[in-house]
């Protein structure tokens, strides 16, 4: 591991303007991912997971979002790139990967004519030759008849075929960052295996750093050597992930894991999280997971600051002093 | 051993594809007893069927062969008032909980429309059980004036259970319920289905593709692939010991929040995908990826047989395969 | 491109859906006129009419037939692309037909032209710049255009352009063979007066099915590859937003082939439109009956081509 | 010379028509002087009903078969008294014996000559072909022999009507040969002797006509050539002159006088036209079966004020079906009736109807109609009919109230005949299509009817007719309201155009100048 | 007022569209009271008048007073819209339900009479009916129905095949609800909307319809008012007095965008996907 990030994001703050006003969609995102490193974003749905992905890329609707904070990479701020520079970003050096493979493909041009946009666009080649190395890049995604395939059309492809054909388009580039937004989640168990191990292999062979966002802690497990949990639209905690796995330190990552029906005895009452994420119009000023923490004191009113407390950062004050329980099983603990 | 509640024999269901050239066979001969009081959890991927199936059984789709019995009769030879009066007794619950409510209905309308069918007693008496329903539900009495756009995915799941409740079932067919609700939804709808199953002595066919989910919940297991049963037993032996290829395949493709440290050393990773169900393979329907498919597989048919007692399987090797695939080059072997 | 196998084949299975439409369509108009009350004989016979010569014409025209052997015989003959007579003049109405059939395309594809090349750039600027002022007065005068009575819009031009400045004229058309020029020139006022909904149609649907692509998960997609937004509007934008404009291509043909009837009463054109009203009130059923035909085949024509282009611009629309 | 013809007045006396007509007459004297030719391009408002004179039923054909073809007998512009036309003479043995002598040397468009035989052939065909629309027209004929260039027309009874019964379609002839040869399709094709040949007609928009060069005429025809352009709206047909794109547009409605002199640009001709607006009264049941009731609405209208609305003031109103300019004309009645709204109350209570009367009018859904019928409605309403129409479109609305009986009143113009006797004949007949009652209106009436054409002696026939008028007049048996003025709109370079009293325009004697 | 524009979600235009209907059937139902004069009196000394402060829109062709002409031809103009639709709806909201809800053979025959009547240009078809029916804005209004009905047909059709698929009538038919029950309470009210939206925006194209019909006289017959009979007659009278047809024309087009406007505005307010946030 090299000691400067490939990626480093600080502060990042994400607003929408609805109606007259605005609402704070994330607030004080910060995190840093190391080239070649493979980073897990966790969080339920409306954490603002997803909008921090868009955000780095520039994605989100200019005309109805505001971003604030900063987001270095290779020594520049993606936030406020101009489109221009953003351009040669994106698809060259950082890629993105969405979750339903269908709807992110255009179904009116073949996967092959998709794929060499993409060449076409960052590298000077000739038609010929964007069409051998979309082929290519198509075997190398592990599709059968790649060929072939390049003269389809998405609606031709399975799901997973489809998301191999995204992965394609994405690495076919050779980016230095992927993030994937929950690229398995549209996905049968046995073809999220599939896809999982190939990204798995693509990151290690092309060196790509990988920010994986995804609701499944299963999968986080399976594929990033670190784990950010977001709840509320702040970053709760960031760990490393077997750290995280065995005992995390802030009390939702905890809530998180004990849910997982694998942990409990059959039909036995599975632990829960009480109560409903806050609004983003009322969210509370204090610590915004006080309201459903079995943890809260008074001192949970004040506002939370995120800390450094060895491998971990963690948004909680009494990080030091709970004791939490993790994903294993008392026996897997034990053990 | 009490008479099953529900019993399915050799159903069959086939319908026109949407262009109708072609027959998707969704459910293709599949038999099995539901019996009172048990949680019969059947796991499979998209296309298995397993949601046709869990249709059929609430009769919602009528079998193409083959017969459902519910409580013992055959709820098609019946008259159809009959029928429909019979039916309440089998209710079930969707994936989509949104979907599943008029949404032009106030919640209370909704919970108290099964009663208004039914037409027992006064408005007031059944909106006064529709309330306690609300209640039972853990969901305050406000609730009943709003309307399903103004509530959450947890919520909307719970006035659909409390519908379900006011008829007084015996049967509840739940179709993915919690796959649409967040992991810590989950949880608190998974525990009060349990917590509802001990008060009204519910049985339940629980339908998921989520293999922690249903063996939390089930005390026995059917593995459905492409229209057919590849397994069937007791919910840890399937989980512990599980026969068939596939099933296998299946418990070791499911990502597990495990630290590398304790995960299983290795994953066997089916090849291909899923093929289509209006063309199903010969033979055995998963001898396409079936790391130990043999030429056997091709031609015949596996039998569904009663490997050990309450155990059964359809595979002409089951047993003789326990993880480690005869032919090794044709699976990944996997790191993590 | 177009002519291979699977092509052919949707060509041959549309063709054959269309005939029981086409008698179903023709029925139904043969019955409606059949319907009518009055005595169609003694409209025939006119001012010299006199009950014997009324009889008389009844007779001669089959008019005592029943309903039925009257339809049947005009349906056999249709098949036969034999479309009877006029029964107030006469003529054979396949010639009758066919010698206004270009008088009125010329209208419909003019007014056509006009829809597309005034509504399409309208459409996607108002797209490109949605929610700005533009867009907001692209709309506006979009609405405006649909609620226009294109009747009144034609006064107003005849009014304007030819009773006050002369510049083009007020009535009439000149046959596209005899003289191009001069029926262009003819078709220009009443091409305007019937595309001003065409081009209100085309901008509505344009900007809206633009605005939906353009937010559409692919465009982001595309954002993500780095594409310049130029490429992504011209490429990718317009080649998903032909779907909708051949879809408006099909409505607005059919639309305006029906403008055209109350766009040729105004202009006095002898067209197909100004044809079936004036058979329609006389009751000549055999040249409302041809009409109807015709145009229920022009349309299904134009359907057709439409879904083969459908299979070129969208692969999504399967041929099997 | 051609300046648009000022009126001196509302409307237009014997007098004033005869000097207009004169002058014009004087221009179409010059037109030998002047350079022909050029191609006389048209708006009409209908398409013709056929081509073929004996199978045709509209009276607006006539305007586009004059050119085509010539008839046995022509007719004076001003007083619509029969001079030689095809037949250079003919003469009346005996009162039952008509015998015709034709011009040696015509030729028909075909080639082929125009003899007693093919006269005789033409008549025959008139009276028996089973779609002949003009078999009443001849009924009194009972046998057509031919030689040579003469035909003899035995009569089963005196009818001295048949001279100008034979300048109208009867007396049309066309080649015997086409009609032989193109059998039903002749009603498309006109092979007449006129000074035009047809090229071409597409329905419901124009018909072509090319000159013909061997025509008998001296000096004639002066253009090169015809097109009727068929333009059923007035305004519009009025729009594409002044728009230039036709030289002449005709039967035009008065109201469009103001407009054609407000275009510099345009000549207009106007004159008395047998053309008569007025309501057919079905007398043959209730309510109009009373003499009284159809005696009110005669009272009930005020023709004048219906003139200035309606038809600008120029027309020529009248309690009688024949113009004052006619020969036949008792003008002793053409005031017969004025507008008295009491005295028409009076009259609707003695029949019997105090409290007003319901009265429902057929009428043509054009709007220059519907005009004249608000109107109506609003002048009957002061003498207490409450008048409501039911409206169809084009021909099916003579056809609604004379073969379905729908209706009191019918609202149509009545385009007039050649001979007055036809025209009496036609609407008051016993029996004829346009008495939607059918029966006879008054006692006496068809012996009266008969008496005008007895005698060819046009004094006898003249008293003849005053007699049947009163007969009509004293029972009130249509109500007459005006003639409508012929008007004609042309531009400024067609010259020596003049009205006819028959209000049918021919267009022999213009010619195109530039 | 402010709930209201709320509900037309934001839209002021639709809010000014709504007050111009009203105002508008106001006038229509209170006609007699309001013109200045009877809308069929003539007075044939004083025809084509420039406004004044006597007429304020001047007299049409027999010295009628055109403004109250125009306000006597609402009622005519606002029933013809509203019975073309009225009856539009209820020939095709049934014929649509029934043909979505039964499916198969049903559904096939009448998807093809459907396909049928909408192959040929509705004008054509509505002319023949007036032909068949005769002259007269009920007949007329009828015709633009009948021409109508296989539209909202398919419409009602093609949503009823999306709510019968709907979960909530698969769990009503698992109570055992009768199929009278769920058609009236579940199709029917979800499968409505875009219905709805459709009638106010056909609404408009009535309005143009009866306008075109009544300009070809088929259908309002004088002496009673109508903004589309009074364009015919002005269109006679386009050289001397071309602005008798201005009034007309701009109620028409008012009018007809009023309706557009409103049908517009409801498409969002009652967009479920606009609702759910």
């Amino acid at each position: 591991m090299s000691d400067a990030p490939l990626l480093d994001v600080r502060g990042l703050g994400i607003s929408f303007l609805i109606g007259g006003g605005s609402v704070q969609a994330t607030q004080d995102v910060s995190f840093s991912v190391q080239p070649g490193e493979r980073v897990g974003i966790v969080g339920e749905s409306g954490c603002g997971k997803t909008i921090t992905g868009l955000s780095l890329l520039g994605l989100l609707p200019r005309a109805t979002t505001r971003v604030a904070g900063q987001a270095m990479f290779e020594g520049e701020n993606l936030v406020g790139l101009p489109l221009s520079r953003m351009r040669h970003v994106r698809g060259r050096k950082i890629s993105m990967i969405f979750q339903e493979p269908m709807s992110a493909l255009d179904p009116v041009f073949t996967i092959g004519q998709q794929i060499g946009e993409t060449i076409l666009t960052h590298f000077k080649v000739d038609k010929k030759q964007a069409r051998e190395r979309a082929i290519e890049a198509l075997a190398s995604v592990g599709i059968p008849s790649p060929a072939r395939v390049h003269d389809s059309y998405p609606h031709q492809l399975s799901g997973g075929m489809r998301q191999r054909a995204m992965i394609a388009i994405a690495l076919v580039c050779e980016p230095k960052l992927l993030i994937a937004d929950e690229p398995t989640t549209a996905l049968d168990v046995t073809i999220q295996a599939q896809i999982i191990d190939l990204l798995m292999e693509l990151s290690a062979k092309q060196g790509t750093a990988l920010l994986f966002i995804t609701h499944d802690l299963g999968v986080i497990a399976e594929t990033c050597t670190r784990m950010i949990t977001m709840y509320a639209g702040q970053v709760v905690e960031d760990a490393p992930v077997d750290s995280a796995l065995v005992r995390p330190r802030h009390p939702y990552t905890s809530g998180l894991l004990r849910s997982l029906p694998r942990l409990s005895a059959r039909g036995a009452v599975l632990p829960s999280i009480a109560g409903r994420v806050p609004t983003l119009r009322d969210m509370p000023t204090g610590c915004r997971f006080a309201e459903r923490c079995a943890h809260r004191q008074k001192a949970c009113a004040a506002p939370q600051v995120i800390e450094q407390a060895g491998a971990h950062s963690v948004r909680c004050w009494r990080q030091t002093d709970l004791v939490l329980p993790g994903a294993l099983t008392d026996r897997e603990a034990a053990a | 051993m009490s008479a099953p509640i529900v019993s399915v024999q050799d159903l069959r269901i086939h319908f026109p594809t949407q262009d109708r050239r072609e027959t998707v066979k969704a459910v293709d001969g599949v038999s099995f007893d539901v019996l009172p009081g048990e949680t019969f959890g059947i796991i499979g991927e998209s296309g298995s069927g397993k949601s046709t199936l869990g249709r059929a059984v609430v009769c919602l789709l009528k079998p193409t062969a083959g017969q459902v019995k519910l409580g013992g009769i055959d709820p098609y030879s019946l008259p159809s008032a009959e029928l429909r009066r019979r039916r309440r007794a089998f209710q079930i619950i969707f994936q989509d909980p949104n979907a599943a409510l008029n949404p032009r209905m106030s919640v209370l309308d909704s919970i108290r429309e099964p009663l208004d069918i039914i037409g027992e007693g006064s408005r007031a008496d059944r909106s006064r059980i529709a309330q306690e329903m609300l209640e039972r539900v853990g969901l305050r009495p406000e609730f009943g004036l709003r309307y399903p756009h103004e509530l959450s995915g947890g919520q909307k799941q719970r006035i659909n259970i409390a519908r379900v409740l006011t008829v007084r079932p015996s049967v509840i067919v739940c179709d993915e319920v919690v796959a649409a609700l967040d992991v810590s939804i989950r949880a608190d709808i998974l525990n009060l289905f349990a917590e509802l199953q001990r008060e009204f002595g519910l049985t339940y066919l629980f339908i998921t593709h989520d293999l922690g989910v249903v063996s939390h919940v089930s005390s026995r297991i059917a593995v459905m692939y492409l229209g057919k049963f590849m397994e069937l037993g007791p919910a840890e032996e399937i989980a512990e010991r599980p026969l068939h290829p596939y099933t296998q395949a299946l418990l070791s493709a499911e990502p597990i929040p495990l630290p590398s440290s304790m995960r299983a050393t290795r994953r066997i990773i089916l090849q291909g995908e899923i093929p289509s169900p209006t063309n199903p393979p010969s033979g055995c329907r998963f001898r396409t990826r079936c790391p130990f498919a043999q030429a056997v597989c091709a031609s015949e048919m596996p039998a569904w047989r009663e490997a050990a007692p309450g155990r059964f399987v359809a595979c002409h090797f089951a047993g003789e395969v326990t993880g480690h695939p005869i032919d090794a080059h044709k699976t990944k072997e996997a790191i993590a | 491109m177009l002519a291979n196998a699977p092509r052919l084949m949707l060509v041959g299975r549309r063709l054959v859906q269309f005939v029981p439409v086409i008698v179903l369509a023709t029925f139904v108009v043969f019955g409606l006129l059949k319907l009518v009350p009055g005595d169609l004989a003694a409209t025939l016979a006119g001012e010299y009419a006199t009950e014997e010569r009324i009889a008389q014409i009844r007779e001669s025209y089959g008019l005592n037939d029943p309903f039925l052997v009257q339809y049947g015989r005009w349906l056999w003959n249709a098949m036969q692309l034999d479309l009877s007579r006029s029964f107030q003049s006469n003529e054979p109405v396949l010639e009758q037909i066919m010698h206004r059939f270009p008088t009125t395309m010329l209208l419909v594809v003019g007014a056509l032209l006009v829809s597309l090349v005034v509504g399409v750039p309208l459409g996607i600027l108002a797209a490109t710049n949605a929610g700005s002022r533009l867009d907001v007065a692209v709309t506006s005068l979009s609405s405006f255009g649909v609620a226009l009575p294109n009747f009144w819009l034609a006064m107003i031009l005849v009014a304007t352009f030819s009773l006050s400045w002369g510049w083009f004229p007020a009535t009439g058309a000149v046959r596209f063979g005899t003289d191009p020029a001069g029926a262009i020139w003819h078709a220009v006022l009443p091409s305007i007066a019937l595309a001003a909904g065409g081009i209100a149609e085309v901008v509505r649907q344009l900007r809206s099915a633009l605005i939906e692509i353009l937010s559409s998960q692919y465009v982001r997609t595309l954002y993500a590859k780095g594409l310049s937004p130029s490429a992504i509007l011209w490429k990718h934008g317009l080649k998903n937003v032909a779907v909708t404009l051949l879809t408006v291509i099909g409505l607005l043909a059919s639309r305006l082939l029906g403008g055209a009837v109350v766009i040729e009463a105004v202009f006095a054109i002898p067209g197909m439109g100004s044809m079936v009203v004036r058979a329609a009130i006389v009751k000549d059923f055999p040249v409302v009956q041809g009409v109807v035909f015709t145009m229920v085949i022009l349309v299904i024509a134009i359907n057709l081509v439409i879904d083969l282009l459908y299979t070129i611009v969208d692969p999504r629309v399967a041929l099997k | 010379m051609n300046a648009p013809i000022k009126l001196p007045s509302g409307r237009i006396d014997r007098r004033t028509f005869l000097a207009l007509t004169g002058a014009a007459a004087m221009a179409g004297g010059e037109a030998k002087a002047q350079k022909r030719g050029g191609t006389l391009r048209l708006s009409a408002q209908s398409n013709p009903s056929s081509l073929d004179p004996q199978t045709g039923n509209s009276g607006s054909d006539h305007v586009i078969l004059y050119p085509l073809y010539d008839s046995l007998v022509e007719w004076d512009y001003t007083t619509l008294q029969a001079k030689p036309g095809l037949a250079e003479k003919w003469a009346y043995p005996d009162p039952s014996t008509l015998v015709l002598t034709i011009r040696d040397g015509i030729t028909f468009h075909d080639g082929t000559k125009l003899d007693g035989a093919a006269v005789r052939y033409n008549l025959m065909r008139a009276m028996s072909h089973e779609r002949s629309n003009i078999k009443s027209d001849l009924g009194t004929v009972a046998e057509i022999t031919a030689s040579g260039q003469t035909v003899t027309l035995k009569l089963k009874q005196p009818d001295s009507a048949l001279p100008l019964i034979l300048s109208d379609r009867a007396g049309m002839m066309s080649s015997p040969k086409a009609m032989e040869e193109h059998g039903r399709d002749y009603d498309r094709r006109a092979v007449g002797t006129g000074a035009m040949k047809l090229v071409s007609w597409a329905d419901n928009e124009r018909v072509v006509m090319v000159k013909n060069d061997s025509y008998w005429k001296k000096d004639r025809p002066l253009q090169d050539g015809m097109v009727f352009q068929i333009i059923p709206e007035l305004p519009t047909g009025l729009r594409s002159v002044t728009a230039g794109q036709n030289d002449l547009v005709y039967y035009l409605v008065p109201q469009q006088k103001q407009l054609i002199d407000r275009a510099r640009t345009l000549g207009s001709a106007v004159g008395p036209s047998l053309l008569c607006v007025h309501a057919y009264i079905n007398y043959g049941r209730a309510p109009l079966d009373n003499v009284k009731v159809r005696q009110a609405l005669n009272w009930a209208v005020d023709r004048e004020e219906f003139n200035k609305a309606t038809h600008g003031g120029i027309a020529e109103t009248t309690s009688t079906i024949l113009p004052k300019a006619h020969w036949a004309c008792a003008t002793e009645f053409s005031s017969h009736f004025s507008y008295d709204p009491d005295r028409a109350r009076k009259l609707l209570a003695e029949a019997g109807h105090p409290n007003g009367l319901d009265i429902l009018g057929v009428g043509y859904a054009e709007q220059l109609q519907v005009q004249q019928q608000e109107v109506l409605m609003e002048q009957m309403k002061r003498a207490g009919f409450r008048l409501r129409w039911e409206r169809y479109t084009g021909p099916p609305t003579p056809a609604a109230f004379f073969a379905e009986k729908k209706g009191d009143i019918l609202l149509a113009p009545w385009t007039g005949r050649p001979d007055p006797s036809l025209t009496y004949q036609l609407v008051f007949g016993v029996g004829s299509y346009f008495n939607a009652g059918r029966g006879e209106g008054a006692p006496g009436l068809t012996e009266a009817l008969l008496a005008t054409r007895a005698s060819d002696d046009l004094a006898v026939r003249k008293e003849a007719f005053r007699k049947l008028q009163k007969i009509v007049t004293d029972n009130a048996l249509h109500l007459p309201l005006l003639f409508r003025p012929e008007l004609t709109a042309y531009s400024a370079k067609v010259k020596g155009y003049k009205p006819n009293l028959l209000g049918k325009p021919k267009f022999e004697d213009v010619w195109l100048e530039g | 007022m402010k709930s209201l524009r709320d509900w037309l979600g934001g839209n002021s235009a639709a809010v000014l569209a709504l007050f111009f209907l009203v105002a508008l059937f106001t006038l229509a139902l209170m006609a007699p009271l309001i013109a200045p004069f009877a809308p069929t009196a003539q007075n044939l000394g004083n025809t084509l008048a420039e406004p004044s402060w006597q007429h304020w829109m001047g007299t049409d062709d027999l010295g009628r007073d055109v403004l109250s002409r125009l306000i006597h031809g609402a009622p005519a103009s606002l029933f013809a819209s509203l019975l073309a639709v009225g009856v539009a709806t209820a020939i095709g909201v049934p014929v649509g339900l029934l043909a979505g809800f039964l499916g198969g053979w049903v559904d096939d025959a009448i998807s093809r009479v459907i396909d049928t009547l909408l192959s040929f240009p509705g004008i054509v078809l509505a002319i023949g009916v007036t032909g068949a029916l005769g002259i007269g804005l009920t007949n007329a209004m009828l015709a633009v129905g009948i021409v109508f009905a296989p539209g909202l047909a398919r419409l009602m059709r093609a949503q009823t095949l999306v709510v019968k698929q709907e979960l909530y009538v698969d769990a009503s038919r698992c109570f055992g609800a009768s199929l009278s029950r769920i058609l009236l309470k579940h199709v029917m009210p979800n499968a409505v909307q875009p219905v709805i939206v459709q009638v106010t925006l056909l609404l408009a194209v009535a309005l143009l319809a009866e306008a075109s019909l009544s300009f070809l006289g088929l259908g309002v017959q004088p002496p009673q008012p109508s903004w589309g009979g009074m364009l015919a007659r002005a269109y006679n009278y386009m050289e001397l007095a071309p602005e008798q047809m201005y009034a007309p024309g701009i109620a028409i087009l008012l009018t007809a965008l009023a309706f557009n406007t409103l049908g517009e505005a409801l498409r969002q307010a009652l967009d479920p996907t606009r609702r759910r946030r």
